[in-house]
Protein backbone atom coordinates (compact mmCIF):
# COMPACT_ATOMS: atom_id res chain seq x y z
CA UNK A 1 0.00 0.00 0.00
CA UNK A 2 1.36 3.67 -1.22
CA UNK A 3 -0.23 6.53 1.01
CA UNK A 4 0.65 10.54 0.04
CA UNK A 5 1.80 12.58 2.83
CA UNK A 6 1.24 15.94 3.28
CA UNK A 7 2.36 18.82 5.64
CA UNK A 8 3.20 17.72 9.52
CA UNK A 9 2.78 13.79 7.99
CA UNK A 10 5.50 14.33 6.34
CA UNK A 11 7.48 15.19 9.43
CA UNK A 12 5.68 12.39 11.14
CA UNK A 13 6.51 9.29 8.69
CA UNK A 14 10.03 10.74 7.18
CA UNK A 15 9.38 10.91 4.02
CA UNK A 16 7.04 12.57 0.94
CA UNK A 17 5.25 8.53 0.78
CA UNK A 18 4.48 5.82 2.94
CA UNK A 19 5.03 2.63 1.09
CA UNK A 20 4.27 0.10 3.70
CA UNK A 21 3.78 -4.01 2.12
CA UNK A 22 2.71 -4.70 6.29
CA UNK A 23 -0.31 -2.99 6.12
CA UNK A 24 -3.17 -5.13 5.85
CA UNK A 25 -5.84 -2.25 6.22
CA UNK A 26 -9.23 -3.20 4.62
CA UNK A 27 -11.29 0.09 5.38
CA UNK A 28 -10.09 3.78 5.97
CA UNK A 29 -11.05 2.60 9.94
CA UNK A 30 -8.16 -0.18 10.33
CA UNK A 31 -5.94 2.19 7.67
CA UNK A 32 -5.99 4.64 10.89
CA UNK A 33 -5.45 1.99 13.47
CA UNK A 34 -2.13 0.55 11.48
CA UNK A 35 -1.16 4.17 11.29
CA UNK A 36 -1.13 5.06 14.72
CA UNK A 37 0.76 1.73 16.03
CA UNK A 38 3.22 2.54 13.43
CA UNK A 39 3.74 6.21 13.88
CA UNK A 40 2.08 6.74 17.61
CA UNK A 41 2.53 10.58 16.46
CA UNK A 42 -0.95 10.64 14.41
CA UNK A 43 -2.79 10.24 17.56
CA UNK A 44 -1.99 13.35 19.23
CA UNK A 45 -2.74 15.64 15.90
CA UNK A 46 -6.41 17.33 16.50
CA UNK A 47 -7.89 15.18 13.73
CA UNK A 48 -6.74 12.66 11.24
CA UNK A 49 -8.68 11.93 7.97
CA UNK A 50 -8.06 9.96 4.85
CA UNK A 51 -8.81 10.32 1.53
CA UNK A 52 -9.66 8.41 -0.97
CA UNK A 53 -9.31 9.01 -4.50
CA UNK A 54 -9.14 12.97 -3.51
CA UNK A 55 -12.18 12.48 -1.47
CA UNK A 56 -12.69 12.48 2.02
CA UNK A 57 -13.52 9.39 3.10
CA UNK A 58 -15.62 8.02 5.98
CA UNK A 59 -13.90 4.98 7.94
CA UNK A 60 -16.50 2.40 6.74
CA UNK A 61 -14.79 3.28 3.53
CA UNK A 62 -13.40 0.39 1.53
CA UNK A 63 -9.50 0.49 0.09
CA UNK A 64 -7.24 -1.60 -2.18
CA UNK A 65 -4.03 -1.03 -3.58
CA UNK A 66 -5.84 0.40 -6.80
CA UNK A 67 -6.96 3.50 -5.00
CA UNK A 68 -5.41 6.97 -4.21
CA UNK A 69 -4.74 7.38 -0.33
CA UNK A 70 -3.50 10.39 1.45
CA UNK A 71 -3.48 10.70 4.57
CA UNK A 72 -5.05 14.56 5.84
CA UNK A 73 -3.68 16.01 9.19
CA UNK A 74 -5.50 19.48 9.99
CA UNK A 75 -5.55 21.47 7.36
CA UNK A 76 -4.25 24.97 7.53
CA UNK A 77 -5.01 26.93 4.31
CA UNK A 78 -5.87 30.33 3.96
CA UNK B 1 -22.78 31.35 -12.58
CA UNK B 2 -18.99 31.84 -14.09
CA UNK B 3 -16.58 30.46 -11.64
CA UNK B 4 -12.68 31.14 -11.45
CA UNK B 5 -11.34 27.84 -9.22
CA UNK B 6 -7.46 27.62 -9.09
CA UNK B 7 -3.88 26.79 -6.98
CA UNK B 8 -1.39 29.12 -7.95
CA UNK B 9 1.94 30.51 -7.70
CA UNK B 10 1.23 33.81 -7.27
CA UNK B 11 -2.05 35.87 -6.73
CA UNK B 12 -2.52 39.23 -8.65
CA UNK B 13 -5.41 41.21 -6.38
CA UNK B 14 -5.45 43.98 -9.39
CA UNK B 15 -7.95 42.00 -11.73
CA UNK B 16 -10.76 41.18 -8.85
CA UNK B 17 -12.89 43.47 -10.64
CA UNK B 18 -12.23 41.98 -13.97
CA UNK B 19 -12.77 38.50 -12.50
CA UNK B 20 -16.06 39.52 -10.62
CA UNK B 21 -17.69 42.41 -12.37
CA UNK B 22 -21.04 41.33 -14.36
CA UNK B 23 -24.11 43.20 -16.00
CA UNK B 24 -26.33 41.87 -14.09
CA UNK B 25 -23.88 42.49 -10.56
CA UNK B 26 -24.43 45.61 -8.12
CA UNK B 27 -22.22 44.15 -5.86
CA UNK B 28 -19.03 42.74 -5.38
CA UNK B 29 -17.71 41.15 -1.84
CA UNK B 30 -13.95 40.04 -1.78
CA UNK B 31 -12.06 38.71 0.76
CA UNK B 32 -8.32 38.81 0.65
CA UNK B 33 -6.17 36.61 3.09
CA UNK B 34 -2.45 37.63 3.41
CA UNK B 35 0.73 37.29 5.61
CA UNK B 36 0.45 38.78 9.12
CA UNK B 37 3.84 39.55 10.78
CA UNK B 38 3.04 38.39 13.89
CA UNK B 39 0.90 34.88 15.28
CA UNK B 40 0.39 34.18 18.71
CA UNK B 41 3.22 36.74 19.94
CA UNK B 42 6.00 35.48 17.68
CA UNK B 43 7.44 37.26 14.60
CA UNK B 44 6.75 35.57 11.56
CA UNK B 45 9.07 35.84 8.79
CA UNK B 46 7.38 34.30 5.99
CA UNK B 47 4.92 30.89 5.17
CA UNK B 48 4.99 27.82 2.77
CA UNK B 49 1.70 26.59 1.79
CA UNK B 50 1.50 23.12 0.05
CA UNK B 51 -1.53 22.05 -1.56
CA UNK B 52 -2.85 18.31 -2.41
CA UNK B 53 -3.56 20.33 -5.41
CA UNK B 54 -6.28 17.62 -7.44
CA UNK B 55 -8.17 17.09 -4.40
CA UNK B 56 -8.32 20.93 -3.25
CA UNK B 57 -9.40 21.91 -6.50
CA UNK B 58 -12.31 18.85 -6.01
CA UNK B 59 -12.68 20.84 -2.50
CA UNK B 60 -13.23 23.75 -4.20
CA UNK B 61 -15.23 22.94 -6.96
CA UNK B 62 -17.78 21.40 -4.11
CA UNK B 63 -17.59 24.76 -1.99
CA UNK B 64 -18.30 26.97 -5.27
CA UNK B 65 -21.22 24.73 -6.20
CA UNK B 66 -22.51 24.85 -2.44
CA UNK B 67 -22.45 28.63 -2.24
CA UNK B 68 -23.95 28.86 -5.93
CA UNK B 69 -27.12 27.11 -4.47
CA UNK B 70 -27.56 29.03 -1.59
CA UNK B 71 -26.88 32.45 -2.79
CA UNK B 72 -27.80 34.44 -5.99
CA UNK B 73 -24.60 34.81 -6.99
CA UNK B 74 -23.24 35.63 -11.09
CA UNK B 75 -19.82 35.33 -10.75
CA UNK B 76 -17.45 33.60 -8.19
CA UNK B 77 -13.59 33.21 -7.87
CA UNK B 78 -11.58 31.04 -4.83
CA UNK B 79 -7.77 31.19 -5.34
CA UNK B 80 -5.29 29.97 -2.99
CA UNK B 81 -1.57 30.38 -3.68
CA UNK B 82 1.33 27.68 -2.89
CA UNK B 83 5.05 27.77 -1.83
CA UNK B 84 6.84 30.66 0.12
CA UNK B 85 4.95 33.86 0.96
CA UNK B 86 6.41 36.89 2.64
CA UNK B 87 4.75 39.34 4.91
CA UNK B 88 1.49 41.07 3.05
CA UNK B 89 1.88 38.96 -0.05
CA UNK B 90 -1.90 37.44 -0.39
CA UNK B 91 -2.15 33.70 0.07
CA UNK B 92 -5.94 33.09 -0.77
CA UNK B 93 -8.37 35.19 -2.80
CA UNK B 94 -11.98 34.52 -2.54
CA UNK B 95 -15.17 36.36 -3.81
CA UNK B 96 -18.26 36.83 -5.52
CA UNK B 97 -20.58 39.09 -7.23
CA UNK B 98 -24.69 39.46 -6.72
CA UNK B 99 -27.60 41.43 -7.80
CA UNK B 100 -27.85 42.89 -4.44
CA UNK B 101 -25.20 42.76 -1.63
CA UNK B 102 -26.50 40.46 1.22
CA UNK B 103 -25.54 37.72 -1.25
CA UNK B 104 -22.24 38.21 -1.93
CA UNK B 105 -21.42 38.99 1.18
CA UNK B 106 -23.03 36.03 2.86
CA UNK B 107 -21.43 34.14 0.46
CA UNK B 108 -17.76 35.22 0.47
CA UNK B 109 -17.65 34.81 4.24
CA UNK B 110 -19.16 30.95 3.05
CA UNK B 111 -16.18 30.58 0.62
CA UNK B 112 -13.34 31.67 2.91
CA UNK B 113 -14.90 30.24 6.54
CA UNK B 114 -15.56 26.68 4.56
CA UNK B 115 -12.30 26.85 2.56
CA UNK B 116 -9.90 27.16 5.81
CA UNK B 117 -11.82 24.02 7.52
CA UNK B 118 -12.03 21.28 4.30
CA UNK B 119 -9.25 22.37 1.30
CA UNK B 120 -6.41 20.26 2.02
CA UNK B 121 -3.90 22.87 2.27
CA UNK B 122 -1.03 23.00 5.01
CA UNK B 123 0.61 26.00 5.96
CA UNK B 124 4.33 26.04 7.66
CA UNK B 125 5.82 29.17 9.94
CA UNK B 126 9.29 30.85 9.17
CA UNK B 127 10.16 32.71 12.75
CA UNK B 128 13.22 34.70 13.45
CA UNK B 129 16.26 32.65 15.07
CA UNK B 130 13.37 29.56 15.78
CA UNK B 131 12.53 26.48 14.01
CA UNK B 132 10.21 26.55 11.43
CA UNK B 133 6.45 24.19 12.32
CA UNK B 134 3.44 23.35 10.54
CA UNK B 135 0.39 24.86 11.51
CA UNK B 136 -1.87 22.20 13.31
CA UNK B 137 -4.55 24.06 14.69
CA UNK B 138 -6.70 22.50 17.48
CA UNK B 139 -10.17 23.40 17.35
CA UNK C 1 -5.46 53.21 11.90
CA UNK C 2 -4.51 54.85 8.28
CA UNK C 3 -8.02 55.43 6.17
CA UNK C 4 -8.17 56.88 2.64
CA UNK C 5 -11.79 58.38 2.16
CA UNK C 6 -12.71 60.39 -1.33
CA UNK C 7 -15.37 61.55 -3.50
CA UNK C 8 -13.96 61.03 -7.36
CA UNK C 9 -14.61 60.74 -10.46
CA UNK C 10 -13.50 56.81 -10.77
CA UNK C 11 -13.06 54.75 -9.08
CA UNK C 12 -9.76 52.42 -9.75
CA UNK C 13 -10.51 49.11 -8.05
CA UNK C 14 -6.92 47.09 -9.17
CA UNK C 15 -5.30 49.61 -6.49
CA UNK C 16 -7.40 47.43 -3.55
CA UNK C 17 -4.83 45.32 -2.48
CA UNK C 18 -2.27 48.54 -2.40
CA UNK C 19 -4.77 50.54 -0.51
CA UNK C 20 -5.19 47.86 2.31
CA UNK C 21 -2.21 45.74 2.87
CA UNK C 22 -0.57 46.20 6.11
CA UNK C 23 1.75 43.93 7.68
CA UNK C 24 -0.18 43.27 11.07
CA UNK C 25 -3.23 42.54 8.84
CA UNK C 26 -4.12 39.14 7.91
CA UNK C 27 -7.78 40.00 6.06
CA UNK C 28 -8.94 42.22 3.69
CA UNK C 29 -12.44 42.90 2.67
CA UNK C 30 -13.81 44.60 0.28
CA UNK C 31 -17.14 45.71 -0.90
CA UNK C 32 -17.51 47.17 -4.37
CA UNK C 33 -21.14 48.61 -5.77
CA UNK C 34 -21.05 48.56 -9.63
CA UNK C 35 -23.85 49.65 -12.02
CA UNK C 36 -26.38 46.79 -12.59
CA UNK C 37 -28.26 46.43 -16.14
CA UNK C 38 -31.60 46.25 -14.39
CA UNK C 39 -33.44 47.94 -11.77
CA UNK C 40 -37.31 46.84 -11.24
CA UNK C 41 -37.23 45.11 -14.18
CA UNK C 42 -36.40 48.02 -15.92
CA UNK C 43 -33.40 48.08 -18.44
CA UNK C 44 -30.92 50.57 -17.11
CA UNK C 45 -28.26 52.66 -19.73
CA UNK C 46 -26.26 54.69 -17.26
CA UNK C 47 -26.30 56.31 -13.81
CA UNK C 48 -25.58 59.76 -12.78
CA UNK C 49 -24.54 60.68 -9.14
CA UNK C 50 -24.41 63.56 -7.28
CA UNK C 51 -22.47 64.47 -4.07
CA UNK C 52 -22.48 67.50 -1.93
CA UNK C 53 -19.01 66.86 -1.89
CA UNK C 54 -18.12 68.58 1.33
CA UNK C 55 -20.94 67.16 3.69
CA UNK C 56 -20.20 63.89 2.14
CA UNK C 57 -16.76 63.76 3.08
CA UNK C 58 -17.46 64.73 6.55
CA UNK C 59 -19.76 61.85 7.00
CA UNK C 60 -17.43 59.31 5.77
CA UNK C 61 -15.15 60.13 8.54
CA UNK C 62 -17.60 59.92 10.61
CA UNK C 63 -18.95 56.64 9.75
CA UNK C 64 -14.93 55.51 9.08
CA UNK C 65 -14.30 56.99 12.62
CA UNK C 66 -17.30 54.48 14.16
CA UNK C 67 -15.79 51.71 12.48
CA UNK C 68 -12.61 52.30 14.13
CA UNK C 69 -13.74 52.33 17.50
CA UNK C 70 -15.64 49.38 16.75
CA UNK C 71 -13.20 47.25 15.41
CA UNK C 72 -9.80 46.75 15.44
CA UNK C 73 -8.81 47.37 11.87
CA UNK C 74 -5.11 48.87 10.21
CA UNK C 75 -6.74 50.62 7.15
CA UNK C 76 -9.93 51.71 5.70
CA UNK C 77 -10.78 52.96 2.33
CA UNK C 78 -14.15 54.53 1.22
CA UNK C 79 -14.64 55.56 -2.26
CA UNK C 80 -17.45 57.12 -3.92
CA UNK C 81 -17.86 58.38 -7.82
CA UNK C 82 -19.59 61.31 -8.88
CA UNK C 83 -20.51 61.81 -12.81
CA UNK C 84 -22.10 59.18 -15.68
CA UNK C 85 -21.36 55.64 -14.68
CA UNK C 86 -22.28 52.82 -17.10
CA UNK C 87 -23.26 49.20 -16.69
CA UNK C 88 -20.55 47.61 -15.11
CA UNK C 89 -18.54 50.39 -13.53
CA UNK C 90 -17.99 50.93 -10.24
CA UNK C 91 -19.20 53.49 -8.26
CA UNK C 92 -18.66 52.87 -4.42
CA UNK C 93 -15.55 51.38 -2.80
CA UNK C 94 -15.44 50.31 1.21
CA UNK C 95 -12.74 48.10 2.33
CA UNK C 96 -10.76 47.82 5.55
CA UNK C 97 -7.91 45.24 6.74
CA UNK C 98 -7.73 43.92 10.18
CA UNK C 99 -4.99 41.20 11.95
CA UNK C 100 -8.23 38.57 11.63
CA UNK C 101 -10.79 37.95 9.21
CA UNK C 102 -13.97 38.60 11.43
CA UNK C 103 -13.39 41.99 12.19
CA UNK C 104 -12.70 43.13 8.33
CA UNK C 105 -16.20 41.50 7.18
CA UNK C 106 -18.26 43.27 9.89
CA UNK C 107 -16.59 46.83 9.21
CA UNK C 108 -16.93 45.87 5.59
CA UNK C 109 -20.83 45.86 5.68
CA UNK C 110 -20.95 48.23 8.29
CA UNK C 111 -19.22 51.02 5.72
CA UNK C 112 -21.47 49.84 3.31
CA UNK C 113 -24.53 50.04 5.05
CA UNK C 114 -24.02 53.26 6.92
CA UNK C 115 -22.91 54.51 3.92
CA UNK C 116 -26.12 54.12 2.28
CA UNK C 117 -27.93 55.29 5.05
CA UNK C 118 -26.43 58.52 5.61
CA UNK C 119 -23.75 60.27 2.91
CA UNK C 120 -25.46 62.70 0.89
CA UNK C 121 -24.71 61.58 -2.43
CA UNK C 122 -28.18 61.03 -5.29
CA UNK C 123 -28.40 58.90 -8.07
CA UNK C 124 -30.59 59.46 -11.30
CA UNK C 125 -30.71 56.28 -13.68
CA UNK C 126 -31.09 56.34 -16.91
CA UNK C 127 -33.59 53.89 -19.01
CA UNK C 128 -34.03 53.22 -22.66
CA UNK C 129 -36.67 55.14 -24.38
CA UNK C 130 -37.78 56.47 -21.00
CA UNK C 131 -37.44 60.13 -18.70
CA UNK C 132 -34.54 59.82 -16.40
CA UNK C 133 -35.44 59.82 -12.88
CA UNK C 134 -33.79 60.93 -8.98
CA UNK C 135 -34.01 57.87 -6.96
CA UNK C 136 -35.47 58.51 -4.06
CA UNK C 137 -35.71 55.06 -2.20
CA UNK C 138 -38.82 54.57 0.28
CA UNK C 139 -37.53 53.17 2.91
CA UNK D 1 -32.26 82.97 2.93
CA UNK D 2 -30.03 81.19 0.24
CA UNK D 3 -30.35 77.53 0.40
CA UNK D 4 -28.45 74.43 -1.85
CA UNK D 5 -29.95 71.87 -3.30
CA UNK D 6 -29.09 68.71 -4.39
CA UNK D 7 -31.12 65.65 -6.95
CA UNK D 8 -34.68 65.31 -6.79
CA UNK D 9 -34.60 68.55 -4.73
CA UNK D 10 -33.79 70.56 -7.25
CA UNK D 11 -36.13 69.39 -10.06
CA UNK D 12 -38.61 70.40 -7.09
CA UNK D 13 -38.00 74.39 -6.97
CA UNK D 14 -36.40 74.16 -10.45
CA UNK D 15 -32.80 75.58 -9.86
CA UNK D 16 -30.01 74.51 -8.44
CA UNK D 17 -30.06 77.13 -5.68
CA UNK D 18 -33.10 78.69 -3.50
CA UNK D 19 -33.21 82.13 -2.98
CA UNK D 20 -36.20 83.17 -0.98
CA UNK D 21 -35.88 86.55 0.77
CA UNK D 22 -39.31 86.09 2.30
CA UNK D 23 -38.90 83.27 4.37
CA UNK D 24 -38.59 83.70 8.19
CA UNK D 25 -37.53 80.76 9.37
CA UNK D 26 -35.59 80.85 12.82
CA UNK D 27 -35.04 77.02 13.23
CA UNK D 28 -34.89 74.04 10.86
CA UNK D 29 -38.89 72.75 12.03
CA UNK D 30 -39.77 76.41 10.58
CA UNK D 31 -37.81 76.20 7.61
CA UNK D 32 -38.82 72.74 6.64
CA UNK D 33 -42.63 73.94 7.20
CA UNK D 34 -41.98 76.95 4.61
CA UNK D 35 -40.67 74.81 2.01
CA UNK D 36 -44.03 72.39 2.12
CA UNK D 37 -46.10 75.33 1.86
CA UNK D 38 -44.16 76.90 -0.94
CA UNK D 39 -43.28 73.73 -2.83
CA UNK D 40 -45.89 71.15 -1.36
CA UNK D 41 -43.99 68.21 -3.46
CA UNK D 42 -41.55 68.02 -0.69
CA UNK D 43 -44.22 66.46 1.27
CA UNK D 44 -44.51 63.51 -0.87
CA UNK D 45 -40.65 62.32 -0.22
CA UNK D 46 -40.35 59.81 1.98
CA UNK D 47 -37.97 61.51 3.92
CA UNK D 48 -36.89 65.65 4.08
CA UNK D 49 -33.12 66.34 5.82
CA UNK D 50 -32.00 70.11 6.17
CA UNK D 51 -27.84 70.03 6.58
CA UNK D 52 -26.64 73.03 8.47
CA UNK D 53 -22.95 73.69 8.12
CA UNK D 54 -22.57 70.36 6.11
CA UNK D 55 -24.24 68.85 9.13
CA UNK D 56 -27.12 66.84 9.90
CA UNK D 57 -29.52 69.58 12.32
CA UNK D 58 -32.17 68.53 14.41
CA UNK D 59 -35.83 70.43 14.03
CA UNK D 60 -34.59 72.39 17.18
CA UNK D 61 -31.48 74.11 15.53
CA UNK D 62 -31.32 77.92 15.13
CA UNK D 63 -30.97 78.98 11.70
CA UNK D 64 -29.66 82.50 10.27
CA UNK D 65 -28.18 84.08 6.86
CA UNK D 66 -24.83 83.32 8.17
CA UNK D 67 -24.92 79.29 7.94
CA UNK D 68 -24.65 77.13 4.87
CA UNK D 69 -27.79 76.18 4.35
CA UNK D 70 -28.68 72.78 2.29
CA UNK D 71 -32.03 70.30 1.14
CA UNK D 72 -31.47 66.51 1.58
CA UNK D 73 -33.50 64.48 0.02
CA UNK D 74 -33.40 61.06 0.95
CA UNK D 75 -30.15 59.87 -0.20
CA UNK D 76 -29.65 57.05 -2.87
CA UNK D 77 -25.49 56.76 -3.33
CA UNK D 78 -23.86 53.65 -3.08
Amino acid sequence: MKILLFGVAKDIVGNQVLEEPSFKAKNVAELKQELIKKYPEFAKLSSLAIAVDEEYASDEKLISAENEIAIIPPVSGG
Amino acid sequence: MEKKIEIIENIDPSLIHKDLSHPASGGICVFIGAVRDTTQNQKVNSLFFEAYEAMALKEMEKIAEAASKQWNLNRLIMQHAVGDKKVEEPVVLVGASSAHRDDCFEACRFLIDTLKEKVPIWKKEFFDGKDEVWVTPHP
